[in-house]
């Protein structure tokens, strides 16, 4: 089991509404829990706001929950030293939504890419450079260039290519294809599946989009203002959805 | 929002706490005998120590600071060493001015900037925006006194339509108008410069969002688009820099009331820190202190009315 | 397959205001650096009796109230006033800019601490300040220059902290910590870049002020010392000489202008073509 | 209503003349809102004021007063000689802060033995004593009043105060009770503090006063002589500018040394780089315009390569030494010439301009400088000279001293005019300072404004004899 | 209505819409599909006399019959509003974050058919209603922040309405939305396009979404159309290879199970990307990325051959059976 996590709850603190009044608090998640195995996909589902990219960000330990366990690889994430967080960081790595916003536009891809290797200090570094961007469908060539060269699809495959250069264990998608139309979506899809085959990777998928999930997910959670609805396998979730709002979603997916 | 209330005044007391110490030290460490430059060269040793006696100049530091620090806490800040008066009483006469250049200053670098700076943003990449942009990069480079002399030869001495400097007090409002006309200019030109960049720069980079767009397909005119939408979002940097400038007013009188010949507390902190006037010095630096500090303060708070969605995040 | 959507290379087209910005740079740090090298006339010659000549073939630009030659007065004037601005900017910017992109990185009560001293910053008057260091180590362009730094680092605390909290929740960031980077690697390597564009801004403005920051500390002895010239002290020295020699004050007043609006021309141009979004844009 | 606008440099920061020196205190409100026993003709003779009469015994040493009579302070209260013995007892107290403390101290006794009359004792001798009671710093305050005259003087003389206005103006008004009030024109009197030079020219040229004594910018003479609303005044003042050396201190210990300085400056350049040509060159330390002035600055002539040679016999040639410099234009700009005149000679002096409460405190209060330049505006005051080696000169010489001595102490005006101009004499050939240029009271007064002293032998300006058209 | 007539977009680097020819009449609902970058919002734009500035436009532009190509800026302030309106893609950020929306919707009322305040807000109340926003009066005072994406979506649109346009244009409505919102806000528009009798130009990439909400549909690549026809027979038989290679990559609901490898099935797509715009080759814009290309795609390009009451621009057309 490379991640576990266990009945996590994230709050936050909203602004007062009044000077006296004790502030509201909105509980983005709450009470989730999953379980993630190698070469395994999990996909996440669920309308804006439900909390999905909160649960992302806890599982990437960007921010902490208020209850709960993150454990990976049998690790408690929030237990762990800065600078051992930091050593086992490549083997958890995040794919972002917005293809233009996720690259540093004054850096060359080639540096981007090369980013958590400088972390390890990597010896062979250039070389798994260009393997990335092979991995990817690009090509080592493509390293001394800037985001703004590429289209977004490119870039989506560029951010991809940082995320497996340090052969992460896992890696969380945040609405990876969202931004991306359907030739595009469909060809990095495709590359996600092959990474996975290819490097036994465990995957967090994030969507909101059934179709996309269904067509990449073993596993499948569905959820609604931070609580989980539903999760299962995907097939039996989609099947037959034993909830109201995953019905709903699916036929207006299907149709 | 009660919360960010109560860490801003925490904050406001806190600075002020340093603000004192510093300038007590640095008063401290300067060479300077004020007992000396009161009375001057042919002063007898007994008579300087006389006056540093009734200065208190003679208490240990502590002691004097402790002393200090108490008094202000009641709001008294002590008697001038050089003018023998209440400090607050010196304040209280010469801060009517001050506030009336800085906020001159301030009305006039926000109007000329706000004109000229959404102007060029409206001629982007055309001669409008090309001269705006060559005229305020003139106006930054052009030195404060030097523009000063320059208004006071053509307008007061060779045109004669306005006062070479002096400030007759409010109870004449057309003269005190016509006196802070060309003391306004000359201190806020510079800001005035800088702030048309901002403001272009803020209202170009709003241009370019969704909203903009879609204000013109409502069939918007340009004019309408940029006063109703582009500016009131690109708010939120100019009031930064805006807060930044009130303070730059504040101690740029300095200068100008120095070329303008005008009753303010730039001159007072000036001569007061010649003259090795403490309880001057540091009650004044203290209120420089406090309007920068209320300045970003009510920044802070422009902002949660410019911009709901910072309401959510105060 | 990599047909990727570069545009057409736009040619070498430079905006004209890094090319005109860059040539008026050129010219002042040339005759500052010639300076070093050659004046037409030893700048601290004086004949009082041949006070404000008119510019001929031997005094190009004519002499000053005592008689030295401008043109030299000039040149070392702008060697002096541009060691003191680029060395106050640089100082007052590069520290500045680290509270700043600290201030941001820690967030807390850090980020309150460092803006609340970046306020006791800007209500010290520099000038108490440019006295003090006078009277601890002696009045020197050295202390005006560590003065004129010392009311910068406030300045650009404010402008470096503001952008960099705006790049600090860009996602590229965000995968910048997936990778393992902490806080200052971060900061060093994607927000200082990133913030390059306002903090180029403002140095180009504190430029000029440093510039006439150091006159007014001049002419209370607080700057640089005689015989060395620098530009705003020439201008001061020129203010009572408006009406019999406004040249005095007109060349140096121009060579300020020019300094400043190389600089700050330079600074926006070097903006425009380094600030990828205006490249697309274009 | 006529009314007078008179511009100056410097604001004071009390109206007290008898605690605080601002010469600017003098020059508004000595002997126009304060009186004092006597006073000072231009020309420096001593002319009754409050004291109507006076006699002196044969010894020199008791003087007797007759007092004006019917006087009354602005405030309304009486003058008479008890105020007199108020106002010497406290300047002359041991808390005293009066800045002028030395004109007291050579009083013996102060008594009054009718309320018309003053009997005042001396221990010794005092040949400036008349003169030195017109100053401010003995005005006759009451001691109802004295306590306020920091903020509101109240004084006997021709104008009243009536307000200030901090950091802009002070405004006097005529008072109809003085006892000559049928002669003073003007009815009121605005002064307005405008201490930078082009502000004051822009004012000026602009009509916004009537007149600038005390202009600051010698530089800016040629417009206002050319323009016929202006006539511009160039008189002397007691302030003789010096380039001072630390005689206490290698190498300035050494007469030579201070010698060779002498000889290396150009005093015309100096007054022409530096004052615009506006100034009367001294060899000495004694005014120009004083009946005991003999002409001096012919004894070290200007000659670089002699000051050369003498600065290599006596070693120093090729050294530094340090200039520091008060921040006022005259010594700055003095300054940078002198720097070149030395460097011709050999020696490199460093310039170091310092802000004006570091020069008290480094130069004047701790004698920790080489060279600097001041101009010293006390009338009669040859006697720094004696005050020995703790004075920041750092002179002390026996014979000097013996010589001031016998100065202050001569009573009769020939005799010590003859010895002032022996002190001048040896002040000149001991060298021990460079003796630059009497400083220049430069006026610049509307023509329809009459009766500007031309020059001053003191700080005050009466302003009862002056009319405007 | 409006026609677009041998219409061009060029910049500089790009050209974003070649020759296009089309005409708009009431009561159309026409969607257009294609890859991003291949026109769709650059025709949009042209519609509203709102190409970039930077943009030459060439061709003819006639609405009601007038040539707008070459409009000035206020004549197409009077059209707009009223005679096309736009909704655009982003609904988090085509709302100005500091008006309250009923402000926003209210406004042109106000400046272009010159209501009072009170007559506007009660239109925009109205129109609040009609595009299905719940408890519209309280709503009318809200700021954009505190709505959610769905219901800014529909403010924009009831922002469209307001001035009862004679075109809609919805460049991308539903992208940012999830499906069950998409769905709802796709059948909001069929519904008003149809009370209204008001045209509906429907730009997407999600297919399902155009299937729903249009009666034609027009395929764009690479700034050239290559397909139009009625929605359900293009979608049912696409004639142009990329129209098919479209349809073939968009993925299904249904649960993809792993293969016996372990292995899951890829999705087909079409190989290569879309093509740089300044790689000006004359023929095909496909040609490159085609499974049928002949040798003349590369340097003819194909016309569009009428096929009954549809049209598609390809060599090697199979007439569809
Ligand atoms: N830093 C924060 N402070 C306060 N509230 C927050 C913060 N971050 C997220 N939230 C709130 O938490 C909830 C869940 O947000 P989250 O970003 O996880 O949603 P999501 O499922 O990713 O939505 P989307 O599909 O729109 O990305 C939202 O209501 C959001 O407003
Ligand atoms: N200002 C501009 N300057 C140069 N080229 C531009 C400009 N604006 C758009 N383009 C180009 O025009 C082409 C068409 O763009 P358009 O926005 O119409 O695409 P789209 O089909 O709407 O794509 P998407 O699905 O991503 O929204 C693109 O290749 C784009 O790069
Ligand atoms: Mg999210
Ligand atoms: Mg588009």
């Amino acid at each position: 089991m490379i991640l576990e996590v266990r009945n996590v709850t994230r709050r936050y603190r909203l602004p007062r509404r009044a000077l006296l009044q004790p502030p509201p608090v909105l509980v983005a998640v709450e009470n989730a829990s999953l379980t993630l195995e190698r070469g395994q996909t999990l996909g996440i589902v669920g309308e804006s706001g439900s909390g999905k990219s909160t649960l992302a960000r806890m599982v990437m330990a960007f921010e902490a929950p208020d209850e709960g366990t993150i454990r990976f690889d049998g690790k408690d994430l929030n237990r762990l030293s800065s600078g051992e967080l930091r050593r086992l960081r490549q083997q958890f790595q995040m794919v972002f939504q917005d293809p233009y916003g996720s690259l540093d536009p004054r850096r060359t891809v080639g540096w981007s890419i090369a980013e958590p290797l400088r972390v390890l200090d990597a010896p062979d570094a250039a070389k798994r450079v260009d393997e990335a961007l092979t991995q990817v469908g690009l090509r080592a060539a493509d390293a001394a260039k800037y985001p703004h060269e590429f289209s977004g699809g490119q870039r989506q495959r560029i951010a991809i290519a940082r995320a497996i250069v340090t052969r992460p264990a896992l890696l969380v998608a945040d609405e990876a294809v969202s931004a991306l139309d359907v030739s595009v979506q469909a060809q990095i899809l495709n590359l996600l599946m092959d990474l996975q085959d290819e490097l036994g990777l465990a995957m967090l998928f994030i969507s909101h989009d059934l179709a996309v999930v269904a067509s990449i997910c073993d596993h499948l959670m569905v959820m609604q203002h931070g609580k989980t609805l539903e999760s299962g396998p995907a097939h039996s979730v989609l099947a037959a959805p034993s909830h109201a709002y995953t019905r709903s979603l699916l036929t207006a997916a299907g149709a | 929002m009660g919360y960010f209330l109560l860490r801003r005044s925490v904050g406001f007391v806190l600075t002020l706490l340093a603000v004192s110490v510093v300038v007590f030290a640095v008063m401290n460490v300067l060479p300077g005998d004020p007992a000396l430059t009161i009375l001057g060269l042919d002063a007898t040793e007994d008579a300087l120590q006389a006056l540093r006696d009734q200065l208190g100049l003679n208490d240990p530091l502590l002691i004097r600071y402790w002393s200090w620090i108490t008094h202000a806490l009641v709001g008294d800040f002590g008697v001038s060493h050089s003018f023998r008066v209440p400090v607050s009483d010196l304040i209280a006469e010469r801060l009517p001015m001050t506030i009336s250049l800085a906020v001159s200053g301030m009305i006039f670098t926000v109007i000329l900037a706000l004109i000229l700076g959404i102007a060029a943003a409206a001629n982007h990449r055309k001669a409008g925006d090309w001269g705006v942009m060559f005229v305020s990069q003139l106006g930054i480079a052009i030195p404060a006194f030097w523009l000063a002399m320059l208004l006071v030869l053509i307008f007061a001495v060779n045109l004669r339509w306005l006062p070479p400097g002096g400030f007759p007090g409010w109870s004449d409002p057309v003269a005190a108008m016509r006196a802070l006309i060309l003391p306004t200019v000359a201190l806020a030109l510079v800001q005035s410069s800088v702030l048309a960049r901002v403001t272009r720069s803020s209202a170009l980079e709003v241009m370019r969002q969704d909203y903009v767009r879609t204000a013109r397909a409502t069939g918007f005119s340009r004019q309408r688009v940029l006063w109703r939408h582009v500016l009131p979002n690109a708010l939120v940097p100019i009031v930064t820099i805006v807060g930044m400038q009130f303070a730059a007013l504040v101690t740029g009188t300095i200068v100008i009331e120095n070329v303008f010949y005008l009753p303010g507390l730039g001159r007072l902190i000036f001569q007061s820190i010649a003259n090795r006037d403490l309880p001057t010095v540091q009650a004044l630096v203290m209120l420089f202190a406090a309007i920068v500090v209320t300045a970003n303060f009510i920044v802070d708070l422009l902002y949660l009315v410019i911009d709901p969605r910072l309401k959510a995040r105060a | 397959m990599t047909a990727t959507t570069v545009p057409k290379a736009p040619g070498l087209k430079l905006p004209v205001n890094l090319i005109l910005g860059a040539v008026l740079v050129a010219l002042v740090i040339g005759a500052a650096a010639l300076s070093l090298l050659w004046t037409p006339h030893d700048y601290t010659a004086m004949n009082v009796r041949n006070k404000f000549a008119a510019p001929d073939a031997t005094f190009w630009l004519g002499t000053d109230q005592l008689g030295r030659d401008l043109v030299s007065q000039l040149m070392v004037g702008a060697r002096n006033s541009m060691a003191v601005a680029l060395a106050a900017v640089l100082l007052g910017g590069s520290i500045g800019t680290a509270l700043g992109l600290l201030a941001a990185a820690i967030g807390g009560w850090v980020e309150d601490l460092v803006m609340r001293i970046a306020d006791i910053g800007f209500a010290f008057p520099a000038l108490l300040f440019a006295i003090m260091l006078a009277a601890v180590f002696g009045p020197s362009l050295t202390n005006a220059v560590l003065a004129i730094a010392f009311i910068n680092i406030p300045v650009f605390a404010r402008v470096s902290r503001a952008a960099a909290n705006q790049i600090w929740t860009r996602e590229y960031v965000a995968a910048a910590r997936a990778a393992g980077l902490n806080r200052f690697a971060i900061s060093r390597d994607h927000i200082l870049p990133n913030i390059a564009a306002p903090v180029i801004v403002q140095a180009t403005i504190e430029f000029a002020v440093a510039i006439l920051a150091e006159a007014a500390l001049s002419y209370l002895g607080l700057g640089a010392q005689p015989p060395s010239p620098t530009w705003g002290r020439m201008l001061s020295e020129a203010q009572t000489l408006m009406y019999q020699a406004p040249q005095l004050a007109i060349y140096p007043g121009l060579c300020i202008v020019i300094a400043v609006m190389g600089f700050g021309l330079l600074g926006d141009g070097l903006r425009d073509v380094t600030d990828p979004r205006l490249v697309r844009e274009r | 209503e006529t009314k007078l606008v008179v511009g100056l440099q410097q604001e004071p920061t009390s109206l007290d003349p008898t605690a605080d020196a601002t010469a600017s205190i003098d020059g508004m409100l000595t002997q126009n809102v304060y009186e004092s026993l006597t006073t000072v003709a231009p020309s420096g003779e001593v002319l009754p004021q409050l004291a109507d009469s006076w006699t002196v015994s044969d010894d020199g040493l008791t003087y007797t007063f007759k007092l004006a009579q019917g006087v009354k302070y602005h405030d309304g209260t009486d003058f008479d000689s008890a105020d007199v013995l108020f106002a010497f007892k406290r300047a002359m107290a041991e808390d005293s802060t009066n800045p002028s403390k030395s004109i007291f101290k050579p009083i013996a006794s102060v008594e009054a033995p009718d309320a018309g009359t003053v009997v005042i004792t001396l221990k010794n001798k005092d040949a400036f004593f008349l003169f030195n009671l017109a100053q401010g710093d003995a005005s006759i305050v009451a001691e109802e009043s004295v306590d306020g005259n920091a903020t509101t003087p109240i004084g006997t003389g021709a104008f009243k105060y009536d307000s200030w206005t901090r950091g802009d103006r002070l405004t006097l008004v005529k008072n109809p009770d003085w006892r000559h009030a049928a002669d003073v024109q003007v009815d009121k009197v605005e002064f307005r503090f405008i201490a930078d030079a082009a502000a004051a020219a822009a004012a000026l040229l602009s009509d916004e006063i009537d007149a600038y004594p005390g202009f600051p910018a010698p530089e800016m003479l040629p417009q206002f002589e050319s323009d016929p609303r202006f006539s511009v005044n160039v008189g002397s003042t007691e302030g003789e500018v010096i380039l001072a050396m630390n005689n206490s201190k290698p190498p300035f210990n050494n007469v030579e040394v201070r010698r060779a300085v002498s000889t290396a400056i150009d005093r015309d350049e100096i007054i022409e780089g530096a004052m615009y040509g506006v100034a009367v060159p001294i060899g000495s330390f004694y005014p120009p315009h004083g009946k005991a002035y003999v002409d001096l600055t012919a004894v070290y002539p200007h000659d670089a390569e002699k000051a050369k040679k003498m600065f290599e016999d006596a070693g120093v040639a090729g050294t530094t030494m340090t200039l520091r410099v008060p921040p006022f234009a005259y010594a700055t700009r003095s300054a940078e010439i002198i720097q070149a005149e030395l460097k011709e000679a050999g020696i490199d002096a460093k310039v170091e301009n310092v802000e004006w409460g570091f020069w008290l405190d480094e130069v004047y209060k701790k004698q920790n400088y080489d060279m600097t330049i001041i101009a010293h505006t006390s009338p009669n005051d040859m006697g720094n000279f004696a005050k020995g080696p703790k004075y920041f000169y750092g002179y002390d010489d026996a014979k000097f001293n013996a010589l001031w001595d016998n100065i202050s102490t001569e009573a009769d005006e020939t005799k010590r005019n003859e010895l002032l101009k022996e002190g001048q004499r040896y002040l000149t050939d001991q060298a021990v300072h460079a003796f630059l240029f009497q400083m220049p009271q430069i006026s610049i007064i509307k023509t329809n404004v009459k009766g500007f002293w031309q020059s001053s032998p003191v700080l005050f300006q009466p302003l009862a004899g002056i009319t405007v058209n | 209505m409006f026609e677009l007539d041998r219409f061009s977009v060029a910049f500089d680097t790009a050209t974003a819409l070649r020759e296009a020819s089309l005409t708009i009449s009431p009561g159309d609902r026409l969607g257009v599909v294609g890859e991003s970058g291949s026109g769709k919002t650059m025709l949009a734009l042209s519609l509203m006399g709102m190409a970039p500035d930077a943009a030459q436009v060439s061709g003819r532009l006639l609405i009601d019959g007038n040539d707008m190509a070459s409009a000035s800026e206020s004549e197409w302030q009077r059209l707009r509003a009223r005679k096309v309106a736009m909704i655009f893609q982003e609904p988090m950020s085509a709302l100005n974050p500091l008006r309250r929306v009923g402000d926003t919707v209210a406004d042109p009322l106000r400046i272009h058919l010159n209501m009072s305040n009170a007559q506007a807000e009660a239109r925009a109340l109205d129109l609040f209603r009609e595009v299905g926003i719940p408890n519209p009066e309280a709503r009318l005072r809200q700021f954009p922040h505190e709505m959610s994406g769905g219901q800014r979506q529909r403010v924009l649109i009831a922002l469209a309405l307001a001035c009862d346009p004679a075109l809609l244009i919805a460049d991308e409505p539903t992208t940012a939305l999830d499906a069950n919102v998409k769905l709802r806000i796709t059948h909001l528009l069929v519904r008003l396009a149809e009370q209204r009798g008001m045209a509906l130009l429907f730009i997407s990439h999600d297919l399902a979404s155009v299937a729903r909400a249009t009666k034609d549909i027009l395929v764009m690549y690479g700034g050239d159309i290559v397909e139009r026809g009625p929605t359900q027979e293009v979608l049912k038989a696409p004639a142009h290879p990329y129209t098919r290679g479209l349809l073939g990559a968009r993925p299904d609901p249904a649960p993809h199970q792993r293969g016996a490898d372990g292995k899951r099935a890829r999705l087909p797509t079409i190989p290569g990307t879309v093509p740089a715009l300044h790689d000006l080759a004359p023929g095909c814009r496909f040609s490159g990325r085609c499974p049928i290309e002949r040798p003349e795609c590369a340097t003819v390009r194909p016309a569009m051959r009428d096929l009954g009451h549809r049209s598609a621009a390809c060599h090697a057309l199979e007439v569809p059976a």
